[in-house]
């Protein structure tokens, strides 16, 4: 057991403090305290934070160079989340792009593919969104009803998605479609890729509870894509989705740490501000006691990354466990939201003692920690996966 | 033994229920998101024709002379619509005018508040300074008494034309609490960007506003402690309506959203969450209903049972409306849906008068620490 | 709404002291603090009791006079509950007797079961166990397999129950045996009184976790009983059974109340005993806050009760939502006990303070509460119950 | 970067536990329940043959010289066997001893540690106390130095025959840590009734017990901080592994085990639990790796990462062990049942040694406070 870095990898990150340090302070955002209320200025941030990456040779680093990334391992890519996280660098705008298209294509694409599409999606130069969910089909993604027609050399497509993040922004779409409607619920599934920019495309918004509008619905009205824009086999599409998605997981997880250790410190400060009967809020052992128990899942969050890494490392995949992190950091979001909002007492309506609301951090990790728990696999569903494939508890014919 | 609400006070409940139900709901609230505190003023005159404006007052009044045990399900009520009205304030107002004011006060304004021509609100402070008499001073300069300091988390504020407010006097007599009118000079009114915005809140700045002699109630203490009495039994009861609105609404929606083959109402954990939840809210009904008696019957515990009740419901509300969203799926968690304005308006409550954690503390003190000191 | 009572109620509260000030004294367990350990010396106190509250005129409170009850009514039987608990009067040997069987017997019964059971019950001279669970049917009781043949005029009956407490003190049992083992698995069922001094009746005890005694696994090999000795009709036995639960559980909550409220004070003493770095656990903000939790729960359990009074009183009927106080309360239970032992701290291993343990209130109610949220229907059966009973959410073909 | 034990590591644990299996088990928990600390005596002789007493000695007795990231793994095989045996405490004073003792006192109790002829354990105090340095007061009457005091919360006292004492010094000196002989004069050893009977403790009152000067250890503060730190690790890794033993038993309990026609395995509600409590175990673990790591290169953050280890693997096994009651359904409440045997072993483990609240307001002063010192 052994924590350190190799010099190698204290050069880099090194090397990466460096950069941050330089262009950090030219982010259009720069110099404001939080996120931008704005949506469009948001994006155009996370567009020029994809650009900034790639020129300065940060883009998909532990991605094989002959596709446009850097070549490195998991190591350096988790040392680059945590600086950025730590400095609360910008989100880029294609994550998943990056997340999960980009995995997925390296490992189930082929070789044509990968020349056409890494490069362009490494450097922010194609943005990705992702049409899996369904109006009927949250959680229960595989009874998915849109579907796929080849008809000459082209894929038709058909149907709606929706939680589709980002898809106003987005110059490709990867989509679940089912292109043999005859098979079981599973089968018959096809993974495309699809062009955005077209007419039988329709986006349109669906607004949060925050006010904010994160998530689109997209219509598919006899939308096209080029045959050969099938990642895998034709219908064997559920498969790919999902082979990449635990994969993924973990080496954001380190980054993940960072973040929630910066709202831990603004709920410190604000316990230290917010006066009670015991002079403080963070003198009176109520909350202390609950600090330190927000402030140990978070830690402990940072270990289950080390814990990822060291497996990546050493066997290059993750065990079905990884699916055990969403459900852990989503749940103790919640708690950390919940413990800020009873810290803030009487002032919760507010964000931060008076100021506006949508400004705060800890408002921000309040509301967004309730998606967190429904999107991408509820509570629940994750509870069944770990139930099921890890534990292996009898299977329920339901799912 | 009868620990039920009487016949008569279900049908005031049903009745205002049907008001409730027409002039506001999510569609009233959703206005009062988007057009701020005015949405009250425009539900004055149907509230009035209803006789809801007059509860507590006295018939001299137009009053009917109800106890906040024989409101207390109007409030439910309330709760159960999102009312974007002050409901509460309007209730404690005429409670405390009723009881404790002049003769002129009284007519003055009981009238008014009964005809739906007055808008009373409370101004309950909060932030660090609590819900006590803190906040405001009163100065005599040259025979004026003035206003000065400021008092936070004021509900419906700037569309007010009556407000109560606790004032320390710094110049000789003690507490007293002012009915001051926010639309006169020395005041400054600033609407705060809130969670809930169904129901404007706003920080009211004193800057040497002139109180008459007549706008001042004596005997500060009493009138104000019944005044947050009365308020902390009303929002716990809102909150009650709040949450088993949202919940019956769930229930209904897991009955008939299908997954995996499913209505997702026959999964346990849909199952068991749903009768935790049918726990709570049962179990803050029947605390509701007791602090709502000792209330009315002005009993030596009722201060206690009051905080209990409101500590309890506000609790009980924040998390069944955080499982509705859950329960609801990506569907919760939209703009669209109506689950978000219940959710919101339950943490709202919950935080006003009294945060769960600030009123358990105050009762350790009447039950932990009063047995140490009796022995 | 009016929590009063009437000057008669009032008049029956002051017969009780008066009765419970002049023969607690006189237990054989009295002087001493707490229950005896010894589990011989406990059912002699429960058997003294029986027969005390019988020659006093206080069994079978709002039972038929004409059966040997007192004729008076629910809130009578809710006084008398009250003050026992809140003098920690002993209790009976025949808890079972008359909390389930006398019921029963009192709507299901036919007139020669009333006449024959009910007075001896009440006297305390018959003392009855429940028959219920199999080793294989602990949550599912309708699997059972014991089965009751008639030959004659008897029935013969065969099989295997466990967590019958008291069996070992008990004269009757009351049965639930398959009649029909043909029929679907609730009917077919009956529903049999069983004297237990027979050479087909074996008895043995279970050790509970806690080192005592109180279980038993009753074994009937050819064990028989009268022809007329089956409640309600033959294969009818399941309704029987449930009829009956609902109705009997509610008066005994404000009973429950006080005893809960007992071991809240001697929580508050150990509170205010405990060191700690704020003073004593007492002056403990964390502490605090989860006693003032648990106060709360029990002072809204006796809410409860006084709602269930009030609906007996005008309906003469409880709802099925009576089944959630079991939920309730065993929970809540468990808080308390769990709470206690963080009060202790270090000493949590030894009941009060250095204390043996077995003596120790706190420590009874953290391991008994562990019991309570299993035996007569886990909470996982409680919240299904409530889910589908009471708010109509689609029952699962599975129970 | 590698956070994961060597393989070295992981076959030392696997011959422990397969010693463990045989020697100790459920089986050697109840005859410690029936007959008390001496079941310790009659397992020194397997452990001193496998090399499991002299862990952290260095060769020169015998030893193997590990660090206590090495041994961690065995501590949790003592965990899932439910070892009635002070094995954290041995690893302790042969720490303490090895790194801190003179050569008469290592000479004279390191060797016999290693050969099972010592069985030693450490007055970790309890009660009001705390597990700091009081309890226990030095005199030094006529040259002679004396004990008197109590400490409690002693693991096997009755059958040990080396206790380490933190003691404080009053004609002088300051701290020490004493090397006790429990069967010599002026020393009284009361066995405790406690919960869980697997690992029997005794106050232990010292009434003027004469102590010889080659028994102190001088530099009492850091000798017992580094002994309550690894006695913290060991006891954070017994909990992990009682509990996921205990854990792993429920699992394939609620695999066979049918209700309903069904395996309650099936069971949303237990499925969910379950899943609940591996994230539980699994977070324990990573938390107790780095501690142990922590400890081990003695790092200055080290005793706050035990304190989290600590407490968070305390709070895990109490809820693990519950819910394995509760899944086991009725037979989890039997004596014959060995689920309450984990369960009782975790709660007293959670007690020692702090408390997960008595941590959690250690951490919070490091971690809350020190940053309110730094600004």
């Amino acid at each position: 057991m052994d924590l350190s870095f190799s010099p190698e990898q204290e050069a880099f990150r090194t090397r990466v403090q460096e950069f941050l340090a330089e262009v950090l302070p030219k982010s259009p955002g720069a110099g404001r305290r939080g996120l931008p209320r704005d949506p469009a200025e948001q994006a155009e941030i996370g567009r020029w934070w994809e650009k900034t990456i790639w020129e300065h040779g940060f883009a998909g680093i532990s991605w094989p160079q002959e596709y446009g990334g850097q070549g490195l391992t998991w190591v350096e890519q988790v040392i680059f989340s945590e600086e950025c996280a730590r400095l609360n660098a910008p989100q880029g705008l294609n994550g998943l792009g990056k997340g999960l298209l980009g995995p997925t294509l390296l490992v189930e694409g082929s070789e044509a593919q990968k020349q056409r599409f890494i490069r362009p999606l490494l450097m922010g130069e194609e943005i990705w969104c992702q049409g899996y969910s369904e109006p009927n089909a949250g959680s229960d993604l595989a009874s998915l009803r849109s579907r796929a027609e080849l008809v000459g050399d082209e894929w038709v497509i058909n149907g709606q998605k929706i939680w589709t993040s980002g898809a106003h922004h987005a110059d490709w779409c990867f989509v679940l479609a089912r292109t043999d409607p005859d098979a079981p619920k599973h089968r018959g599934i096809s993974f495309l890729l699809v062009p955005m920019h077209q007419p039988g495309i329709k986006v349109e918004p669906l607004v949060q509870l925050t006010g904010q509008a994160g998530f689109n619905s997209v219509t598919f009205d006899d939308a096209r894509t080029p045959k050969e824009n099938v990642v895998g086999s034709v219908n064997d599409g559920w498969r790919v989705a999902n082979t990449v998605l635990s994969f993924e997981r973990g080496p954001t997880i380190v980054g993940r740490y960072a973040g929630y250790m910066r709202e831990m410190e603004a709920l410190m400060d604000a316990a230290e501000a917010m006066p009670g009967p015991y002079g403080t809020a963070s003198r009176d052992s109520h909350f202390r006691q609950r600090m330190m128990e927000v402030w140990t899942e978070i830690q402990i969050l940072r270990l289950h990354g080390y814990n990822v890494i060291t497996q990546l490392q050493q066997k290059n995949r993750m065990g079905p466990e990884a699916s055990m992190l969403k459900l852990y950091y989503s749940e103790m979001h919640k708690r950390l939201g919940d413990l800020a909002m009873d810290i803030l007492g009487p002032d919760m309506p507010f964000s931060q003692g008076l100021e506006s609301l949508g400004g705060g951090v800890l408002h921000r990790a309040f509301l967004g920690a309730r998606a967190e728990t429904i999107f991408a696999g509820t509570s629940q569903i994750q509870r069944n996966v770990i139930a099921e494939r890890v534990l292996g508890l009898p299977r329920d014919e339901r799912h | 033994m009868d620990f039920n609400y009487s016949q008569e006070q279900y049908l005031m409940q049903d009745s205002a229920l049907a008001l409730f139900r027409e002039i506001g709901g999510p569609p009233a609230a959703r206005r009062a998101y988007a057009e701020g505190a005015g949405v009250a003023r425009t539900l004055l005159p149907r509230l009035a024709e209803q006789g809801l404006l007059g509860g507590p007052l006295s018939g001299d009044f137009g009053g009917s002379e109800l106890s906040v045990l024989d409101f207390a399900l109007v409030f439910e009520a309330a709760g159960r619509t999102l009312l974007p009205f002050p409901l509460a304030e309007t209730f404690v107002a005429g409670t405390v005018l009723n009881a404790l004011a002049s003769d002129g006060q009284k007519h003055r304004h009981l009238e008014n508040i009964n005809a739906g021509q007055t808008l009373a609100s409370v101004a309950w402070g909060a932030t660090d300074k609590g819900v006590g008499f803190t906040g405001v001073e009163a100065l005599t300069e040259g025979g004026v008494m003035r206003l000065y300091g400021r008092r936070t988390g004021v509900p419906f504020a700037d569309a007010a034309d009556l407000l109560l407010v606790p004032v320390e006097s710094k110049t000789g007599g003690g507490r007293l609490v002012a009915l001051v009118n926010p639309h006169r000079d020395g005041m400054a009114i600033r609407r705060l960007e809130s969670l809930d915005g169904s129901a404007p809140l706003s920080v009211v700045d004193f800057q040497g506003y002139e109180l008459a002699d007549d706008d001042q109630i004596w005997d500060g203490e009493p009138t104000w402690t019944l005044s947050v009495n009365i308020g902390r039994v009303a929002y716990a009861q809102e909150a009650l309506g709040v949450a088993e609105q949202v919940f019956a609404e769930t229930v209904e929606y897991v009955k008939v959203r299908e997954q995996f083959g499913f209505p997702v109402g026959r999964f346990q954990a849909v199952k068991h969450t749903a009768a935790d939840d049918f726990l709570l809210v049962e179990s803050a009904r029947v605390a509701n209903r007791y602090a709502a008696l000792m209330a009315t019957e002005a009993s030596v515990d009722a201060p206690l049972h009051i905080m209990m009740a409101k500590a309890y419901s506000g609790d009980m509300a924040r998390r069944v409306t955080s499982d509705a969203i859950q329960l609801h799926g990506g569907i919760g968690y939209t703009w669209d849906a109506d689950v978000h304005l219940f959710f919101k308006r339950a943490w709202r409550l919950a935080s006003q008068l009294g945060t769960p954690v600030a009123l358990r503390e105050e009762m350790a003190a009447r039950v932990i620490d009063a047995r140490r000191h009796a022995g």
